[in-house]
């Protein structure tokens, strides 16, 4: 059965079903400005980048403005606390999709001193208190590995609770 | 813009699980689309076909369909998106000189394989497709941004579902009518708030076609062409975050460039019939607004009056919409077909009665980043 | 009305094995910008985009979405199109049609791949039907050694004049500052270079690259204003017969001829040559580049050994293939038949630089997928 | 303004894990019948165009020539001979497991008698100089047949 595409087959009523799989992994280089975006969570630093011709700051950066369509260079060191966007609360379960346990939330996060949202997990709150404008902040990964998760998640700023 | 018009359509019934392949769904379609047209394969100059790599378990997935949609021996080319895109490129490719009629199939088999993983893909790999979020969980991010700047109630998202899964019962292709209520929707679980289990469109297979042909390939079939007024699409920033979630800004510029080519000024008075492409019922107010229905904001009450319903003055998805039928990328191609039929009188009961103008709309990617808005007439532009 | 089409500007990346330096986005956005310089254009003159790959090479699905920070498609049209190895010649042929309807005055292709970023062999592998044929299929060499070796037993033709296209290839990429490989190669060292898959050999073959390649179409209206000396499209054409590999008749290789004669006959052409001054051929392996001439009507069966071994598809000689390099010396899959219609419009733009074949009036590029799709596409200096 | 962050950060790469896409995809009529053909039968069936007269295997439900429906089926035996051949020596990453095929791996057209097109299996036999185009080949079923392709283990020279 060794590299066999089928893995499994059903029949019913003289027609048959094949259960199968593609596994094709990948390798994505993540370019320089997710490279040194990496780099900034390592050290619990976020930064975006600026575009010097419409003056938005993106978080995470990416290196064109999909509105000026300028190269952009001009690094930022950007607040890691910002305001929630908008977010749901996620009650159903998809273990091979969700990295924390549902229920748990997504928001849109747009940190102090970037023009952009980032999405991102919210934890450390009672879901039913979430409220667009609250107070957020990074959590940072203790062992970062390079990816999107080196933020773990977003919780309520420490100051600002209660602000809502 | 010459003279083109829908000449033949036909689909599949939706449901999950079709024990065909998606090769024999493309071939009912095909055939039964010649066959609505009156026409033989001989006739067709060129095929347009649409798949989607991932939903369909390999890759060049066009390969399999090939004999099914009639490529063999016949210009053919395949989009990769939704069906309104690839009538759009039907459309382009019959105005040029080169072809006068086109083939347009669909087909997709969302139950074969794992949708949400699927839609993750489209996520950026080297930043947010970690966060796991699928077409429910982002679609719940757009959900409450619209709602919250607008001051849109769930009971009149609520209301889309019932309106779409009532009508559903018209439609004999329907994967899902429903006989349900407000309450129903508001009482079925939480998915990812505030999107609820009946405020989901369901997992269908099922496949569509069209044909499309210049003014001077239009026989006087016993069908009544319906012509094409305007096309465009347009497509939004990629990352969230980056855009204005509250607003479809990509469909009022397609909506816009679809009105000026069609000389629609009002769509609200000038549309008799709407198929749009409601993968959630928030997604279906939202649209109203890009589509000029109605102003920013004021699409929970244009529902609460009942102008969209199917007594009202325009009536929006009387096939029972995504909402009740959604084998992803033929749903565009769906909506096409169901104004063909309301434009020619053949609707059946769902039937909008002196239907003349008809928008069918189209969406793809992360909470609809593109759209795609057709405007139809069952009458061809006068003579420049 | 139907417009005269053109291509105004080309722009690709420096090929290459591996671009660690770039994400997916960023190394399309180095082609598309090359393109507008190439063209004198910003990207406000463009009206729509057509992009396209492969979804199991890169595992991003909806690339026209994910790309808009690359391609610059934010807030305008773009679709995807796809058909595996031919991508690219889809692509040209869609941005073509885009124009062609008179929908869009100024339009850009793009194709792009990272065969870097997972196994090509394994990806494309699974193009072969699941149920069927996968498990059988080790990628697209096997299909293309097994014609090879039926021509060597027909027609008496040995390795060594495969090994003479491959030569002419990749020396040519010499000339090419963008080509992927570029080395000096003799018959001997593709004699001696590893047997791959008989009759294949390690020199035989294309790499797998990382590249993109943008090319910018432009109507009558348009493209005399922006081009001193536009690459004006005559003709394309397509075809495809088959569902599985076994169903393809390799001796007889119809849909190359009935690609080559329809695009042929649509362009006037009757002693392709004579009337064609130079072609940009789709050769995965250099075996192609001996038995294809004769189904493109290039000469007699049995023939093409004679001629390569004379020098007529040399850069000196009467008919020059492949001055770029071809798809020997690179191959970023889904953009490598749209860098062959861009080297092909380069030649009759006379901005072919130390590849340019003297006074081309007259080119032809031609698209291979691993379904036997054949896509060609004529491009002339002169509108009619 | 700022500095960039990092003056020499190393470029990063990103990777999937696993990357598992699982399908169950339907056969439909025609494959299956053909399935069950060599589970339950130990024969290879193929299905002839009433229209043209081809006959193709493996089946299907249109014959894209004629574009008609079609429903003839023939019996083609277990015997055939080799359309062409290929032995892959590069092995390359299984899209199956993941992990690399065993090479070297023979991968054959077989031109059943009677039939139009070929059906795609593997040769027992991994030296290319012992295999002939042409020569007479048989299927080895499989002694435990469960309707997948696999119930022909592999084609053997006769």
């Amino acid at each position: 059965m060794d590299n066999e595409t089928i893995l499994e087959v059903r029949e019913k009523d003289g027609l048959l079903v094949h259960q199968g799989v593609i596994r094709v992994p990948y390798t994505w280089a993540a370019g320089e400005a997710a490279s040194q975006f990496y780099a900034g969570l390592a050290r619990k630093v976020i930064y975006g980048i600026r575009c010097t011709h419409c003056d938005m700051v993106f978080v995470p950066p990416k290196k064109t403005c999909h509105q000026c369509f300028a190269e952009l260079g001009e690094w930022v060191k950007v607040s890691s606390r910002g305001v929630l966007e908008t977010f749901t609360v996620v009650h159903y379960s998809e273990p091979e999709l969700h990295p924390v346990q549902a229920p748990f939330a997504y928001g849109i996060i747009k940190l102090d001193g970037a023009s952009t949202g980032m999405a991102h997990i919210i934890q450390g709150v009672d879901l039913d208190r979430l409220q667009a404008g609250m107070s957020l902040e990074a959590v940072f990964k203790e062992q970062p590995e390079g990816n999107y998760l080196d933020i773990t998640c977003f919780r309520p700023a420490g100051e600002a609770k209660g602000h809502g | 813009m010459d003279n083109v018009a829908i000449i033949g359509v036909a689909q599949t019934k939706y449901e999950k699980g079709k024990t065909k392949n998606y090769a024999e769904l493309v071939y009912e379609v095909s055939r039964m689309a010649l066959d609505d047209a009156g026409l033989e394969l001989a006739d067709i100059d060129n095929v347009v076909t649409t798949t989607n790599d991932f939903y369909d378990g390999r890759t060049i997935a066009c390969m399999a369909i090939a004999e099914a949609a009639g490529s063999y021996g016949r210009d053919a080319t395949n989009v990769e998106g939704d069906g309104t895109l690839s009538a759009f490129y039907g459309l382009m490719r019959t105005l040029s000189d080169v072809y006068g009629t086109t083939l347009v199939t669909t087909h997709c088999k969302v139950s074969e394989g794992a949708p949400r993983k699927i839609f993750n893909q489209m996520f950026d790999p080297i930043y947010d497709r970690r966060l796991g979020m699928d077409a429910i969980s982002s679609s719940a991010l757009q959900a409450r941004a619209y709602m919250d700047r607008y001051g849109i109630t769930q009971e009149q998202c609520a209301r889309v579902s019932v309106k779409n899964h009532g009508n559903a019962r018209n439609n004999p292709y329907a994967h899902v009518p429903l006989d349900i209520t407000v309450e129903d929707v508001m009482k079925s679980p939480v998915l990812a708030d505030p999107i609820k289990r009946l405020d989901v469109a369901p997992v269908s297979d099922g496949a569509c076609a069209i044909i499309l042909a210049k003014e001077d390939r239009v026989k006087n079939g016993r069908r009544k062409p319906v012509w094409v007024k305007g096309v465009a699409h347009c497509t939004d920033a990629y990352r969230l975050g980056e855009r204005d979630l509250s607003r479809a800004g990509a469909l009022e510029e397609a909506a816009r460039k679809a009105y000026a080519m069609a000389g629609v000024k009002d769509p609200s008075k000038e549309i008799d019939v709407a198929e749009v492409y409601d993968a959630f019922s928030y997604m279906e107010l939202l649209w109203y607004e890009g589509l000029g229905f109605c102003g920013a904001g004021e699409s929970g009450r244009l529902i609460d009056s009942g102008v969209t319903g199917m007594a009202g003055a325009l009536p929006v998805n009387p096939s029972g919409g995504v909402l009740s039928a959604h084998a992803v990328q033929v749903a565009g191609l769906a909506r096409i077909a169901e104004c063909v039929l309301q434009l020619r009188g053949e609707a059946g009961r769902r039937q909008v009665p002196g239907a003349k103008l008809a928008l069918a709309h189209g969406i793809t990617g992360i909470c609809a980043q593109t759209h795609c808005v057709w405007v139809l007439s069952d009458t061809p532009a006068k003579e420049v | 009305m139907a417009k005269r089409t053109a291509i105004v500007g080309v722009g690709q990346t420096n090929h290459t094995s591996k671009r660690r330096d770039v994400n997916g986005q960023e190394l399309i956005n180095e082609a598309v910008k090359r393109a507008l310089a190439d063209a004198g254009l910003t990207l406000r003159d463009i009206d729509a985009f057509v992009i396209g790959n492969m979804d199991h090479f890169e595992g991003i699905n909806c690339v026209d979405g994910w790309s808009i920070d690359g391609s610059g498609a934010y807030m305008k049209p773009i679709m995807k199109v796809t058909t595996g190895g031919s991508t690219g010649g889809t692509l040209g042929s869609s941005a073509y049609y885009h124009v062609a309807s008179g929908l869009f005055d100024v339009v850009m292709a793009i194709g792009w791949e990272k065969n870097s970023e997972s196994d090509t062999q394994a990806a494309i592998s699974t193009c072969a039907d699941p149920i069927l044929e996968r498990d059988f299929f080790g990628g697209a060499i096997g299909p293309n050694a097994a014609e090879y070796a039926m021509y060597m037993k027909q027609y008496g033709a040995s390795q060594e004049d495969a090994a003479m296209v491959a030569v002419r290839d990749h020396n040519n990429a010499l000339n090419n500052p963008y080509a992927h490989l570029r080395k000096f190669i003799t018959v001997e060292e593709v004699m001696n270079s590893p047997m791959l898959c008989y009759p294949i050999k390690l020199l035989d073959s294309c790499p797998r690259s990382d590249g993109a390649c943008a090319v910018i179409y432009a109507s009558e209206d348009r493209a005399p204003k922006i081009a001193p000396r536009p690459a004006w499209i005559h003709a394309t054409a397509v075809s495809h017969d088959y569902v599985y590999f076994g169903d393809y008749d390799w001796e007889a290789m119809p849909t190359l001829e009935a690609t080559a004669s329809r695009v042929y006959k649509r362009a006037g052409i009757t002693n392709p040559l004579k009337d064609i001054d130079v072609m940009e051929l789709y050769l995965p392996f250099s075996t192609c580049g001996v038995v294809w001439m004769e189904h493109m009507w290039v000469c007699e069966r049995g023939e093409s050994p004679k001629l390569i071994r004379k020098g007529v598809f040399n850069m000196e000689g009467e008919l020059p293939v492949n001055p770029s390099g071809g798809v020997l010396s690179t191959n970023p899959i889904g953009a490598t038949a749209l860098i062959r219609i861009g080297e092909a419009a380069l030649q009759v733009m006379g901005k072919a630089d130390d590849r340019q074949v003297p006074n081309v009036r007259t080119a032809m590029a031609t698209a291979f997928g691993s379904c036997y799709w054949f896509e060609a596409t004529i491009l002339r200096s002169t509108m009619s | 303004m700022e500095e960039k962050p990092n003056q020499a950060t190393e470029l990063l790469e990103l990777s999937s894990g696993k990357a598992e896409h699982v399908y169950y995809w339907h056969c439909g009529y025609y494959t299956s019948r053909f399935l069950l053909g060599l589970r339950d039968q130990t024969t290879i069936l193929g299905v002839r165009c009433s229209a043209c007269g081809r006959v193709y295997v493996p089946p299907r439900e249109v014959c894209g020539r004629c574009f008609k429906t079609m429903n003839e089926w023939v019996d083609l035996g277990t015997e055939g001979t080799i359309y062409a051949f290929t032995v892959v020596k590069l092995p390359y990453v299984d899209p199956n497991t993941g992990l690399p095929i065993k090479v070297p791996r023979t991968d054959i057209y077989v031109q059943f008698d009677g039939a139009d097109t070929r059906l795609m299996h593997w040769l027992d036999e991994g030296d290319e100089t012992k295999i002939k185009v042409g020569a007479r080949v048989k299927a080895v079923f499989k002694k435990e047949r469960r309707g997948t392709i696999h119930d022909i283990e592999y084609f053997t020279q006769v």
